[in-house]
C-alpha cells in the first residue's frame, strides 16, 4: 500500500528521549522509576512485561496524557515540560496510537473513525477518502467501513482503531496491545503495516503479551519489571528479517 | 467537509442541548413578560406625569357659602381667570364646566337630582408652560382670589406612581433573576454534555484536536438552541400578550389606561434571543475552556 | 448494606441532579411568589368584599339645597335612622360625623377654611344582616327619605374585583407554567441521565438487576434533589417576601390594604417542596421505566 | 479455592438448547443461521471462528442481551420467547458473563464490581465480602481491590470482569476473550477457575482466538464459520485431563 502524502515536519535526533523518568499515580508506590529510554528514528520496538507492569503507562507518557512526576521527556527534539496546550496538540497530530481499550467514537461510522486524524489537521477531504479506503481494505474491513463501533466485532473494533494510528502517517506509532483480539492470520497482516510504516522511517513501539507474535519478528525488546526498563535483544535472530516483512 | 462544524461531537441532538432550547424558550418568555409589565408601569408614569406636570387645579369656593352674597364667587373666578389669561408662565387657562365637576364628584356624591342643585366649586384648569415653576402662578392666583385653592396633583401622582414603581422594580428583578437562570442554565447543561461526551471529548485531544475547536462546538451549539428557543419564546410572547391586553380591556381604562410602548421596549424584546444565544455561548465557551484545562 | 439506595449509579452527584435540584429551587421561588400574589389578591377581595357586602351607604341631600326650607334635611335623616333602627334586616347603623365626610372629599375639594363652610349632604352607614337582600332595606328608606340616595358599592367593587381578579388568574396561570416546567425539567434531566448512564444500566441489566430496581433509583434521587430544592427555594422565599411587604408599606394602605393570608396559602407553600418531589419522582419513574423497555 | 453459598434453583434437561436458530442485525445478511446447539449441564466447550463470525453475537443470545431472528432458545430448562422482563432478570442472575469489552463500572472499586451481582440477588454482606475477597486474591488482585477500574491496567479489568462473571457460581459460563490481555501465566490460572467451575457442575463456553490455549485443554470445540456452527473434536486428548486442571 501506499501512503502518497507530504512528509511530517522533519527533525533533529531521536524521536523518543526519556531522561531518569518517574512516574506515580498516588504519589507513593512509582509505576516507573529512573527510566532512561531513546527510541532512534525508524527504530522498533516490542514493549513486555507482565500485566500491571506499566507497558501502558509509559506510552501514556509519550502520547501526553500523562506527565513524568520526575525526569524529562523529550518527543520529536522538543521538551515537553512547560509546553501549550496548542503545542501538545501539535505534537499529538504527528504520533499515532492504538490504545489498549481502542478508543473510538462510537456515534462516527469506521470510515469517519479512521479519517479523524486527518480531517483535524485539516487533510483535503479527496485525499481523505482515498487514503482511508485503502487502509480500511488492507485491515479487512472493506464491508465494514459505514458501520459504527458499536455494530463491529472485537477484532474488527481493534483493526479500526489500528487503521486511525497509522493513517496520518506518523513518525511515531504507539501500539497497546494490539493483536490480542484478532486471530494469528490477521495479527501478521497487521505487523506488517507496522513494519512497513517503521521502514518508511517511523519509529514503532508495540506493547504486547503475545510472546509468539514477539518471537517471529528480528526486534529488540523493552522489558518492564519492577518499575525498571531494560533493554532486551530481539527473541529472532535478525538475519532471517527478510523473509518476514 | 467541515470536521469542525458538524461531526465530531454528538452533540446536537443530546437531551442537554434540547434542554437548553426549551428553558431558553420559557425564559425568554418570562424576560418578554416582565419587560412588557416594566416597560407598561414606565410609560403609565410618563403618562400620569405629562398629563399632570405642568397643570394646576383651581379650586374656587362654592357661589352659596355665604347665603347674603350670592354674586361674590363668579367675580373671584372671573379675577383668576383674568390673571391668568395674562400670565406669562401659562400656556392654556380653561374653567371647567359644572357638568365635569358634578361627573368628578359623582363617586361620592351620587348623581341624583338632589347633585345636581348643590352648590359645588368652580374648578379652573391651568396648563403652564413647560419647565416653568408652580410658585409664580399660585402667588398671582392666590393674590386674585385669596380664597382660592390651588392643587397640583404631586401627592396623588406620587401616591400611584410608588405603586407603579413598585412594580416596575420587581419586573426588573424578575429579568435579572432570569438572565441568572440562563446563564446557570447553559452551565449546568454544558456539565452535563461534557460528563457525557467525556470520553470523546479526550479521545480528541488524543488525536490533536485543540481546545478551541473543541469549546468552539459547545458554544456554537448554546448559539444556535438558545436563539432558537429565544425566538420560539418571542412566538408563545405573542399570543400571550394578545390575551392579556383582551383582560386589560374589561378592566376600566381610568385605571389601566391604553398607553403605547415605546419602541425602545420592542427592539429589546426582539433582541431577547440575541441577548440569550449571545449569553448562552459565552457561558458555555468559559465552562466548556475552564473544564478542558483540568482534562488530557 | 443496601445496593439500590447508594452506590450502583453514579447519579448522586452529576450535573444533572444537581441541575434538578436548582431549577426546582427557582421554579418553587416562583411558585410561592405567584401563589403569593394569588392569595393576596384573593384575600383582597374578600376584604374589600366584607367591609363592603351587607352595608350601604345612605346619602341624604345637603341641608342649604333650597334656601327657603333651611330645616329640611335633619328631618329626613331622623327619619331615615328611625325606620333603620328598627329594621329587622339591619345590624348596626350610624350617621357619619361631618368631619369625616370633610375628609373624604377632601381630595376633591381641598381642606381650606372655605369647606369647612360647605353645604354637605349628610352621610348614613348601614351595615346589614349577613345574607339578606339590600331591596327590603332601600324601599324602606326610600319610602322614609324620598330624596335620599342608596349606594351599595357594587360598581366600584367590581371594577376593582375585575383587575384584582386578573391578576389572580395570570399568577394561576404562572403556577400552571411552573409545574409543567417542572415536569418537562425531571423528564430532560433524567433523560440526560438515561443518556450518560446507559451503558452503567445495561450493565446492570446483565447482571441480573431488575427495571423496577433502575427506575426506583432514579426517582427517588429526582424525589430529594426536587424536595431539597423546593426547601431552598422557599428559604430564598421567605426573605424575598420580607422586602415586598416592606416596599408595599411604602405605598398607601388604601390601595393596598394590609390583609392578612388564609392559613390554607401557608399550608400550600408549605407543601410546594413535597408536591415539587412527588412531581420529580412519578416525571422520573414514567421517563425510566419507558426508556428502559427499549434497552438490553 | 471454595465455593461455599447454596446450589442454584436446579433444573431438568440442558442448560442452552438453541434449535434452528438465526440471527440477523439488519434483517438481510444473517450471521447466524439454522444454529442447532444443545449445552449439557456441566460441560465445556471453546467458542472458535474468524474475527468478524459472530462468536460474541451467538454468546449474546444466550445471555440474553439479543433475541433469535427465527428458532427458540431454552435457557435451564425455560423458554425464553415472550418471557416477561423480570422473568429474563432472573435467568440472567442464573449466568455469569465475561465480556470482550468487560463492562465494568468506572464508578465502583473492583472489589465492588465482583460483588454486585451478589448484592444484586441480595447475599448477605458478611458472604460478599467473603467470597469477594477470596476471588480477588486468586485472580491475583489482592492489591487492587479498591482500585477504580479507570485505574487498572487492561490484564487487571480483565481479570475483575472474570471474578465478576463466576462470583456468583453460576450454572452457565459465557466467556468471551477472557485472556486476551493477560500473558500466559496469568492465562493458564484464569482458565483454571473456569475448568473447577465446570468440574463442579457449571456448563462453560470461552470464545477466543488463542489457538495455544485451546490446544491445551481437552475440551471439544464450537466452530463458526459463514454463519454455520460445527463441533469440532478437542485438540488436546481427553486422557490428559488429570494433568491440567
Ligand atoms: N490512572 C491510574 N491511577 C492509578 N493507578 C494506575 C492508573 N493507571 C494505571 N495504574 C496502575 O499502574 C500500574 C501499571 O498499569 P499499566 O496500565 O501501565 O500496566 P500494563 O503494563 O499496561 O498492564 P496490562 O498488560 O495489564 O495492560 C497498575 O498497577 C495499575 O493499577
Ligand atoms: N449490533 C450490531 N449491529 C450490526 N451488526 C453487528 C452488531 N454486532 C455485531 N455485528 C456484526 O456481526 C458480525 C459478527 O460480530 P461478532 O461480534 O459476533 O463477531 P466475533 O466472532 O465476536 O468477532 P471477534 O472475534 O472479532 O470479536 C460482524 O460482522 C459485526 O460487524
Ligand atoms: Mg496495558
Ligand atoms: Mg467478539
Amino acid at each position: 500500500m501506499a501512503f502518497n502524502r507530504k512528509k511530517n515536519k522533519p527533525f533533529e535526533g531521536d524521536t523518543v528521549a526519556l531522561d531518569t523518568v518517574d512516574l506515580s499515580y498516588d504519589g507513593a508506590t512509582p509505576v516507573l522509576s529512573a527510566v532512561n529510554l531513546a527510541l532512534p528514528q525508524s527504530s522498533f520496538h516490542f514493549l513486555t512485561g507482565a500485566s500491571g507492569a506499566g507497558k501502558s503507562s509509559l506510552l501514556s507518557l509519550l502520547y501526553l496524557a500523562k506527565r513524568p512526576t520526575a525526569g524529562s521527556l523529550k518527543l520529536f527534539g522538543e521538551d515537553v515540560t512547560g509546553a501549550s496546550r496548542n503545542k501538545l496538540a501539535g505534537l499529538r497530530r504527528r504520533l499515532g496510537v492504538v490504545f489498549q481499550d481502542y478508543r473510538l467514537l462510537d456515534h462516527l461510522s469506521a470510515f469517519d473513525n479512521v479519517a479523524l486524524p486527518l480531517r483535524i489537521a485539516r487533510v483535503p477531504e479527496a485525499v481523505v477518502t482515498q487514503d482511508v479506503t485503502e487502509l480500511l481494505k488492507w485491515v479487512g474491513l472493506a464491508e465494514q467501513m459505514d458501520a459504527h463501533p458499536p455494530t463491529l466485532s472485537g477484532g474488527q473494533k481493534q483493526r479500526v482503531a489500528i487503521a486511525r494510528a497509522v493513517v496520518n502517517r506518523p513518525k511515531l506509532i504507539l501500539a497497546d496491545e494490539p493483536t490480542g483480539n484478532v486471530d494469528d492470520t490477521i495479527a501478521v497482516r497487521l505487523m506488517a503495516l507496522f513494519v512497513e510504516l517503521h521502514k518508511l522511517g517511523s519509529s514503532v513501539v508495540v506493547a504486547t503479551h503475545n510472546e509468539s507474535l514477539v518471537s517471529r519478528f528480528p526486534f529488540p525488546r523493552l522489558h518492564l519489571d519492577g518499575g525498571r526498563l531494560t533493554l532486551l535483544p530481539p527473541l529472532k535472530p535478525a538475519a532471517s528479517i527478510l523473509g518476514e516483512g | 467537509m467541515a470536521l469542525f462544524g458538524r461531526t465530531d461531537l454528538p452533540i446536537q441532538k443530546n437531551a442537554a442541548s434540547r434542554f437548553i432550547q426549551w428553558l431558553v424558550m420559557v425564559l425568554v418568555f418570562m424576560a418578554a413578560i416582565a419587560a412588557t409589565v416594566n416597560a407598561y408601569t414606565g410609560s403609565l408614569l410618563a403618562h400620569w406625569n405629562r398629563s399632570v406636570t405642568g397643570t394646576l387645579t383651581v379650586q374656587v369656593p362654592a357661589p352659596m357659602e355665604k347665603p347674603g352674597k350670592p354674586n361674590d364667587v363668579p367675580k373671584d373666578v372671573a379675577a383668576v381667570l383674568g390673571v391668568l389669561k395674562i400670565h406669562p408662565d401659562v400656556l392654556r387657562v380653561e374653567a371647567v364646566p359644572r357638568a365635569k365637576v358634578v361627573a368628578l364628584l359623582e363617586p361620592w356624591l351620587g348623581s341624583g337630582e338632589a347633585v345636581s342643585d348643590l352648590p359645588l366649586p368652580a374648578l379652573v384648569d391651568v396648563a403652564l408652560k413647560p419647565g416653568t415653576d408652580t410658585r409664580g402662578v399660585t402667588d398671582a392666583i392666590m393674590k386674585a382670589a385669596p380664597t382660592a385653592l390651588v392643587d397640583d396633583h404631586r401627592v396623588w401622582l406620587n401616591r400611584v406612581g410608588n405603586l407603579a414603581e413598585g412594580v416596575g422594580m420587581i419586573a426588573l428583578a424578575l429579568m435579572g433573576i432570569i438572565a441568572a437562570a440562563l446563564g446557570l442554565t447553559v452551565i449546568f447543561a454544558t456539565r452535563a454534555s461534557l460528563a457525557e461526551f467525556r470520553d470523546v471529548i479526550e479521545v480528541l485531544h488524543l488525536v490533536g484536536a485543540r481546545d478551541d475547536d473543541i469549546a468552539g462546538q459547545f458554544a456554537r451549539r448554546a448559539l444556535g438552541q438558545a436563539t432558537a428557543g429565544g425566538l420560539l419564546g418571542l412566538a408563545l410572547y405573542a399570543p400571550t400578550l394578545g390575551v392579556i391586553a383582551l383582560l386589560a380591556r374589561r378592566v376600566d381604562t381610568s385605571v389601566l389606561p391604553n398607553v403605547g410602548l415605546p419602541i425602545a421596549h420592542w427592539a429589546l424584546l426582539a433582541s431577547l434571543p440575541i441577548v440569550a444565544g449571545v449569553l448562552a455561548m459565552g457561558a458555555a465557551h468559559v465552562t466548556v475552556r475552564r473544564a478542558l484545562r483540568t482534562m488530557v
